[in-house]
């Protein structure tokens, strides 16, 4: 665990996002470019039409791995800081469901870093998302088979 | 099996048993019907053993296969980690939050 | 030169850039996710502090460069779209220089796509960096040594 | 080769002639000390012999080496493309926008 000063954040939230906001968050004199993903709901999969989506989260737990996922992104990359903020509940088509700011002295990093973060999200940190069609709803399955091997 | 685990729900106050929560997420809430439940284990209960038992006791946890998880107060739980009196165990298909 | 309606969007300003503005200028629906490199001012180099920056651009041309970087982005990535909006004048430190916004249905894409984009700015589009320190201001030299051969 | 070039600026309307404008930028723009000129060429003149001249008439271009970059009609100009009357000529150093 790192004992120095971290501007990480990471935060669940039921109210919209606000991308910019996030992104723009941290700022640090050191840093030149902050990489931003910005997930959110999309109408159309495979010609199938979505209507709304529900994310539910363990919270305690998403907290948590969210923050060994934050200590490991500084052991694996050279950035300055990490911060995600995931949105559960009901979202509408085009919301954001999820925002990870990475900054960084140079891009290349916070590029790396950012995908990395994103992926990882996906395999261990405790949401799941559930979409709703014309004709019923359905959990997303996760490809996270061989996590606790 | 499952009414064996029934039983030791009854004796939460023995010796020799931990009363534990046990939570459901997703759709593997949606399976067992449950969001939360009060187990108890046989003391030195192995994480790995407590989740077949709750497997047994709600055998539509068995449709998830290999993507079913497992985790002991707020983290992915190993196998052999003991379970101990008011741990906060749960279960939950693989996750799928964030993006596309 | 593609045929069909375009949602790229290729902009110089002197004016302060709204990042979160940029990125969620556009959102597709059948997309679901947006990478957003957010360039700025840094303020210490390799041990030497920046008091501002002054970019100069050649208006024209670098508009012309942009759209030609949106057309080849579109070949080379499964992306929805592209936008480009870049600052020109004098930034403050901490100041967004340069957004990159790019909208695909799936996040891999958008990665590749932001980072080709921001590496071919660099090499293409005439755009010009000059640091201004507490001793003196110098051109930051770029490396496109052999973009004309 | 500096006076020859000054010469070409006097006869614009000569026939044989063709008459365009140079703009210079960032580094480029200082050392030459000046942003915009009007130079006149040979006509059939190709682009690479274009900046060959300015070079000579504008040692201070030298300095950048391969990094000097040319552009006629904003675009990146090709060694044999003809530089017609009228044509905007640009002299810049390799492009450093963006960010780190």
């Amino acid at each position: 665990m790192a004992e120095k000063p971290t501007h990480d954040f990471f935060e669940l939230t039921v109210e919209p996002i606000d991308v910019g906001a996030v992104a723009r968050r941290v700022v640090l004199p050191e840093c030149g470019a902050t990489v931003t993903l910005d997930g959110y709901a999309r109408e159309w999969t495979k010609g199938k039409r979505t209507l709304h989506l529900v994310y539910e989260a363990y919270p305690a737990m998403a907290l948590r791995e969210m923050q060994r996922l934050g200590q490991e992104i500084h052991d694996r990359f050279e950035i300055a800081y990490v911060g995600i903020v995931h949105r559960t509940g009901r979202l509408e088509i085009g919301e954001t469901s999820v925002v990870i700011a990475v900054g960084a002295p140079h891009r290349r990093a916070a590029f790396e870093a950012c995908e990395w973060a994103i992926r990882e999200l996906k395999r261990t940190v405790p949401i799941w998302k559930k979409e709703v069609f014309e004709d019923g709803e359905a959990w997303v399955e996760g490809t996270a088979e061989t996590l606790q091997e | 099996m499952s009414q064996e685990l029934e039983a030791q729900e009854e004796e939460v106050d023995e010796t020799g048993k931990v009363t534990v929560r046990v939570l459901f997420f997703g759709a593997a809430r949606d399976a067992v019907g449950e969001a939360e439940i009060l187990v108890s284990f046989r003391k030195h209960t192995k994480a790995a053993s407590a989740f077949k038992q709750l497997r047994v006791t709600y055998p539509a946890l068995n449709g998830f296969g290999r993507s079913l998880l497992f985790a002991v107060n707020e983290e992915y739980a190993k196998p052999e980690r003991e379970v101990f009196e008011g741990d906060e165990l749960a279960v939950f298909p693989s996750v799928s939050g964030g993006v596309a």
